[in-house]
């Protein structure tokens, strides 16, 4: 038989000036169930909660309902008072007699009788309640970091240096991700690289850190706290072991007109490579796809003879390692709208028309022209170049309806580095609106007007198409009353749209997260969960889940890294135990749950999962859902979902929903 | 009948509705007292047997309110519980229930003068149409000798 | 006919299956289920017109499933409730056999799944002439004279749950009108109870029912319950773009959701 | 499959060697088109910078005609025309509001379900895939195809691939055996709806064009519009006098080129109707080998 406590607050007045708290006290009493019931100037005051802590051992309460203030407001107090109590904190409710009852009715025979339908409505639930208990779920304290550009390389420093683990998985042979490749930087001008590579070195040298490069995950299966993850490390074909990365290989191998990624197609690589100079791990790797060996068949084999090492190894294959880890940070950037997206600007069949990341190779010091600012047709320095600050995005026709950014800065910054190589020559910038909100961006700005005479011109560009050697720019002026502009030009500099990656919907499902029809990864909460997925335990760092800048980048990368740590802090993970349960009973029957598995759809965290139930000789009899307690918010979707009530939510069961309903309305 | 106070229950969600709920509260906003509100975690969660259950044990009207769509604080369990809704309605509405006895809403964390008003509308709604009786009376109808009065007194 | 017992007994003759379900003729010359276990036993087989029964509901019962190979003789509607029933992950512990007849009176048995899938496609039925009369009838009225019209409907229900039991859907073991920690519905017949027991099966088979009309047929006091079904499928699919019992793996439109999804309602 | 054929007023008039051309080409390949009964004037050019409503109704009471008389597509040769009925067909069929208005304004029902075919869409539909068969003549020159502005925009009801830089004619006029040049001005504007107004900014607007062709070596332009072949063909003193040079290139619609592939003769096809004198092109043509 349940005992249960009512304890009545007067908040003051806030309460007592409109509701007659001592006949509420006094019908309470005589509810089926109740063994005491008192009101009380402040229950949350410590004398308030000593009469709670004094009542549940005096009368031998099994649960307790405190009228007072919005739970919202004071469920953990009362709460904890239950506990010291010396019953489960779960056995507590609170009637909001406050906020729902006298603040927004006045004195009168009726507010108090809606105070005493809401404590007669709470008395029924909490003699529904049963003892709940925190879920402990233990921690791995070691952190994936997915990518190893600056998103990635700022986590993973961030956690390594707080003493936990780190696995870095980098699909490139090396890591330094987009930042390696850009010049200068915005808005201070210093050189990326020189920034950059000590950070990267860092990450190598890390007692904490392990770097598998040319790696990629391959599934992630588990959840927080305990995540199994397979990692594909892909043939190098190159023993790293041996490799004291020398460099005689790449000197001599006869492949050389492979493309230059890290250059953006504006020089040329070798079969076996190293993507930069400054890479890290500085050791080669072979692309198979162009070296001879594999492309013809066993010939040719150069680099294997001439390795003093003998390192070279070309019946290496993909390797597939298992890790365990903790927590999971997605940080694997973004790419530029390529190629055949702008057929009416000419790119790809124009040389002269090139991307911003191209521009970033031809100004970059280690770039194929050593950083001076030469056409990639016939190598001259042009002398007007005209910028595109809006190439693709922002336009809804071209199906990108975002913003990117960092164009209108990184367009600034060339047309300032043009200008600086090149005094005399002209630069003009074709922009939709110049956003330039950020710490001295602006100012930034203005020195490109004002200082470099950069000329910026407000308007779209509609075509460009060659006309006597030079590329005609045909625009418009939308400040000088909408005049058409003609500009000849010898450069054409495209601020193209930053895109996800292509394969970013493959991993968003190999990691149970959310994205948006951009293929974007999708934030928990776009204002205050901004860094967590919405599966817990992976976060977001960086352009992979909206076009940012460094500054962003970084801040995002060490909010992530932050969440981890804390995390990683205790050795089990406390959580709430309001989550969904699928009902359990002896065999045959094993739980009513159907096995329909409808239900793992509904469930926002990829809670549910299917679960086999098999006999003694290991043959399948029973196919079930299972709520994953680890993952589950609470939110308790499935429930209403399932036809015949086999998934419950502690808390806030069937039970005690409908006792409530019956109660409210039965006095 | 001009005495008839309606009995309305609201079925909101923790974290927009009860906390709009909440802020009307705080802010002193005056509504109507016939409201009784029981508490979800999320929209998503409430069955629609509950509803059924309310007007079956007396309620004369129902309200049913959380995050508006996008602001679900579990993402998506409004959304799902719009489709419900969707077909619920429909289906009340095909079997004859007067599907005005109950109104669905978003209401948001920062919305209590928009709550206050929502329960004001109601309230005036369900007064004007009078007790809901047609549960009683189809029970009855089993027994078509007794007269209307003796059941809906 | 003969060629469907001829190629009934060649399954069971090659081992392909040891349980057949079809139909024969009962002593009123009505076709009743029946279940062949050898092949000595075929002759009985039939299949006319008249053979509308939706035999899928067998598929979940514990006699048939110990069996493992089972044949069964599907009409269109016993095909969409198979595709629908491994949708919801329900088949997956018996071998099935699906044999059905065309137009052209040909026997096919079909070879997988897909096949089966894409033929179902094809020879998708649409609601019958009288159902779509019923319904139209019913959203003529005015509300107040269909609750007048349910009411009595329901006034007459006896519980007897026959609507359940011949629903190849209803395959939950334990049904919440069977559940008592909470008791949702009240296990005596009255027209309260009894609305609450066909609402909630109505929105339980909403996006899920298959609109065979078993459920309907069998009433034995006459109440069209498929009718709600039929409505909430009308609705889902007008709603939502979904269909039932239309593909293995398409979702089920009650466990999903679009941002964009339509009402005019939600204040 | 009946094919609906709605001429619009120019084909009716100043440009009726458009219509004789395409119905000869239509011919000499085996379709008929049968003209949509009681049509009237899209309203373009002038409706649209009026009244809203008029220029929805004008055009979508040609559509309810259409589907009326029961027919599954209807080719619309006229650019102008063509953007007119589609953009009408686009609202009816995505605004119910509008759709109600426009019902009740017309007092006729309407659906939606006629597709409506550009004359590009038209070519690349039924005469591309059988073209090989009727070709004889290989045109043996350089030619400019040029869209204009309304064939391929706004994006919302352009079936053409690529908005700014449509592909479509250039892949049949290389069925035809000619070389299409790649130039600069193929979707800009003429001018067209200031024909008549300020034909000084159509010689400006069509000057650029023409002497783009002609700077890129161009032999012949060809076109999908009434307005842009009036403009193009009819304004060359004017466009003279704005360039200051005298550029000859004959601008032909694209159903005639088509047409001297397929043999039909230049009378028939209505190159005489020109005022820049075609036999630059004519004289360019050479037996197709077999």
């Amino acid at each position: 038989m349940a005992r249960i406590g009512v304890f009545i607050c007067h908040c003051g007045e806030n309460i007592s000036a409109t509701v007659d708290v001592a006949k509420v006290a006094e019908v309470a009493s005589k509810l089926s169930g109740v063994a005491f019931s008192v009101d009380y100037k402040y229950m949350c005051s410590d004398p308030g909660q000593t009469l709670i802590i004094d009542a549940i051992k005096k009368h031998k309460l099994t649960g307790i309902v405190v009228a007072a203030c919005s739970p919202r407001m004071h469920e953990g107090t009362f709460r904890k008072a239950a506990e010291k109590g010396g019953i489960n904190p779960y056995l507590c409710e609170m009637a909001n007699i406050r906020e729902h009852c006298s603040w927004v009715h006045p004195k009168s025979d009726e507010t108090t009788q809606k105070a005493l339908d809401i404590v007669r409505t709470l008395v029924a639930k909490v003699k529904q309640n049963a003892p709940l208990f925190p879920i402990k779920v233990p921690v791995t304290k070691t952190a994936l970091v997915i990518g190893g550009g600056i998103a990635g390389i700022q986590a993973a420093l961030d956690i390594a240096n707080a003493g936990h683990q780190v696995i870095m998985v980098e699909k490139q042979p090396s890591i330094g991700g987009h930042m390696s490749q850009l010049s200068e930087t915005f808005p201070t001008l210093d050189c990326s690289q020189c920034i950059l590579t000590p950070r990267m070195v860092e990450v190598a040298q890390h007692p904490n850190i392990k770097l598998l490069t040319y790696a990629e995950v391959e599934s992630v299966t588990g959840f927080i706290g305990n995540f199994d993850v397979k990692v594909r490390m892909k043939a190098k074909s190159v023993d790293m072991s041996k490799c004291t990365g020398c460099g005689a290989c790449w000197q001599k191998c006869p492949t050389k007109k492979i493309p230059d990624e890290f250059n953006e197609g504006l020089s040329f690589r070798t079969a076996i490579y190293t993507p930069f100079p400054q890479a890290v791990p500085n050791k080669p790797v072979i692309d198979r796809a162009h070296c001879s060996w594999f492309v013809k068949g066993g010939k040719c084999g150069l680099c294997k003879k001439i390795c003093p090492t003998g390192a070279i190894d070309y019946e290496a294959q993909d390797e597939i390692i298992d890790i365990k880890v903790g927590a999971i940070v997605t940080a694997t950037g973004f790419d530029l709208k390529h190629a055949d997206f702008f057929p009416e600007y000419g790119y790809g069949e124009f040389k002269d028309v090139i991307d911003g990341m191209q521009f970033e190779r031809l100004a970059s010091a280690s770039g194929p022209t050593h950083g001076e600012i030469r056409r990639p047709s016939d190598g001259k320095v042009p002398q007007t170049i005209v910028f595109l600050a809006c190439a693709g995005s922002r336009d809804k026709a071209k199906g990108i309806e975002y913003c990117s950014k960092i164009c209108c800065m990184y367009t600034t910054k060339h047309a300032m580095l043009y200008k600086h190589k090149n005094h005399t020559g002209k630069a003009y910038i074709f922009y939709m609106d110049i956003r330039a909100a950020g710490k001295n961006y602006d100012e930034f700005v203005r020195r490109a007007i004002e200082d470099d005479e950069v000329q910026y011109i407000r308007g779209r560009v509609s075509r460009i198409y060659e006309k006597n050697g030079k590329l005609m720019v045909k625009g418009v002026d939308t400040l000088m009353n909408s005049q058409p502009v003609d500009i000849e030009a010898d450069m054409v500099v495209l601020a193209t749209a930053v895109i996800a990656n292509k394969d970013s919907e493959s991993l968003a499902q190999k990691l149970h997260i959310s994205y948006d029809k951009h293929h974007f990864f999708a934030e928990a909460h776009p204002k205050l969960k901004p860094v967590e997925t919405n599966t817990a335990g992976i976060m977001l760092a960086g352009a992979c889940q909206s076009a940012k800048d460094i500054p962003e980048t970084v801040s995002q990368a060490s909010a992530s890294a932050s969440k981890i740590i804390g995390l990683f802090s205790s050795n089990e993970l406390t959580r709430e135990p309001i989550v969904a349960t699928v009902n359990r009973m002896p065999p045959p029957q094993f739980t009513t749950c159907t096995g329909c598995l409808l239900c793992l759809e509904v469930c926002p965290y990829h809670a549910i999962e299917r679960e086999e139930i098999k006999d003694r000789s290991g043959n399948l009899i029973k196919v079930a859902a299972k709520v994953n307690a680890g993952l589950c918010q609470g939110c308790g979707t499935c429930v209403a979902m399932c036809r015949n009530k086999s998934i419950d939510l502690q808390g806030f069961s069937n039970q005690q929903m409908l006792s409530e309903v019956i109660a409210l309305l039965n006095s | 009948m001009s005495d008839f106070e309606p009995k309305i229950v609201a079925f909101v969600c923790n974290w927009c509705t009860y906390a709009g709920a909440d802020l009307a509260g705080t802010s002193r906003i005056k509504y109507a007292s016939n409201v009784r509100v029981i508490r979800f975690p999320c929209t998503g969660r409430i069955d629609f047997m509950l509803l059924i259950k309310a007007f079956e044990n007396g309620a004369d009207g129902i309200i049913v309110s959380g995050c508006h769509p996008n602001d679900c604080h579990y993402t998506s369990g409004n959304f799902h519980a719009r489709r419900r809704w969707i077909v619920f309605r429909s289906l009340l509405d095909f079997i004859g229930f007067d599907t005005d006895r109950i109104t669905f809403s978003w209401v948001s964390a920062a919305e209590g003068t928009k709550w206050a008003n929502v329960v004001d509308e109601v309230t005036d709604k369900v007064r004007a149409k009078g007790p809901f009786t047609d549960f009683k009376k189809m029970d009855f109808s089993l027994f078509p000798q007794l007269e209307d009065e003796t059941i809906t007194k | 006919m003969k060629q469907l017992q001829n190629k009934v007994t060649e399954l069971f003759e090659n081992g392909t299956i040891n349980l057949m379900i079809g139909y024969k003729h009962a002593l009123t010359k009505q076709p009743v289920p029946c279940f062949m276990e050898n092949a000595s036993q075929v002759d009985q087989l039939i299949y006319t017109p008249e053979c509308k029964g939706n035999l899928a509901v067998y598929l979940h019962k514990p006699e048939v499933k110990q069996a493992k190979k089972v044949g069964i003789l599907a009409n269109i509607a016993t095909l969409r409730s198979i595709v629908q029933l491994t949708s919801e992950n329900q088949l997956w512990d018996i071998e099935k056999t699906i044999i059905t007849i065309n137009a052209q009176n040909e026997v096919i048995v079909f070879a997988s799944m897909e096949e089966m899938e894409t033929y179902v496609q094809a020879n998708f039925p649409g609601y019958t002439e009288e159902d779509k009369k019923l319904l139209e009838r019913l959203e003529a009225m005015t509300r107040e004279e269909r609750w007048q019209f349910w009411t009595e409907q329901f006034s007459a229900c006896i519980k007897c749950y026959a609507c359940r039991a011949v629903c190849p859907m209803c395959y939950c073991p334990q049904c919440t009108v069977e559940c008592n920690q909470p008791q949702w519905i009240k296990v005596s017949s009255g027209a309260t109870g009894n609305m609450e027991w066909h609402t909630m099966r109505a929105m339980h088979l909403a996006g899920r029912c298959i609109n065979c009309g078993e459920c309907g047929r069998i009433c034995p006091v006459g109440i069209p319950v498929h009718l709600l079904t039929a409505k909430m499928n009308e609705d889902v699919e007008k709603e939502f773009g979904a269909k039932t019992g239309f593909s293995c793996k398409s979702g089920y439109a009650m466990n999903t959701f679009k941002p964009g999804d339509k009402e005019e309602f939600i204040k | 499959m009946r094919i609906g054929y709605y001429p619009g007023c120019s084909l009716e008039g100043s440009s009726k060697e458009y219509s004789d051309s395409l119905l000869a080409v239509a011919e000499k390949c085996g379709i008929t088109l049968e003209e949509i009964k009681g049509w009237s004037c899209c309203g373009a050019s002038a409706a649209h910078n009026l009244n809203h409503d008029l220029a929805i109704a004008l055009p979508a009471r040609t559509l309810a005609l259409a589907e009326n008389q029961q027919f599954a597509e209807i080719l619309v040769p006229c650019a102008a025309c063509y953007s007119r009925l589609a953009t009408s067909k686009y609202e009816v069929t995505n605004n119910d509001t509008t759709r109600k208005r426009m019902e009740s304004f017309l007092d006729l029902k309407f659906k939606g379900d006629v597709q409506i075919l550009s004359v590009i869409e038209f070519l690349q539909k039924y005469i591309y895939p059988v073209a090989d068969k009727y070709i004889v003549n290989k045109l043996n020159q350089k030619t400019a195809c040029y869209y204009g502005c309304l064939l391929a925009r706004p994006k919302e009801i352009s079936t053409l691939e690529h908005t700014e830089n449509p592909m479509e004619m250039e892949d049949v006029m290389a069925k035809a055996g000619a070389t299409p040049i790649d130039w600069a001005f193929k979707t800009e504007c003429c001018g067209a709806g200031l024909s008549v107004s300020r034909t000084d900014i159509v010689a400006k607007l069509s000057g650029k064009i023409i002497e783009d062709a002609a700077d890129r070596g161009a032999d012949s332009i060809v076109v999908a519009c009434p307005m842009c072949h009036m403009n193009l063909d009819m304004r060359r003193p004017e466009i003279k006098k704005q360039l200051k040079k005298d550029i000859n290139i004959p601008v032909l619609f694209i159903t005639q080129a088509l047409g001297l592939s397929m043999g039909i003769s230049a009378d028939k096809l209505g190159l005489n109707k020109h005022y820049v004198p075609t036999d630059k092109v004519t004289s360019c043509i050479v037996k197709k080998e077999a």
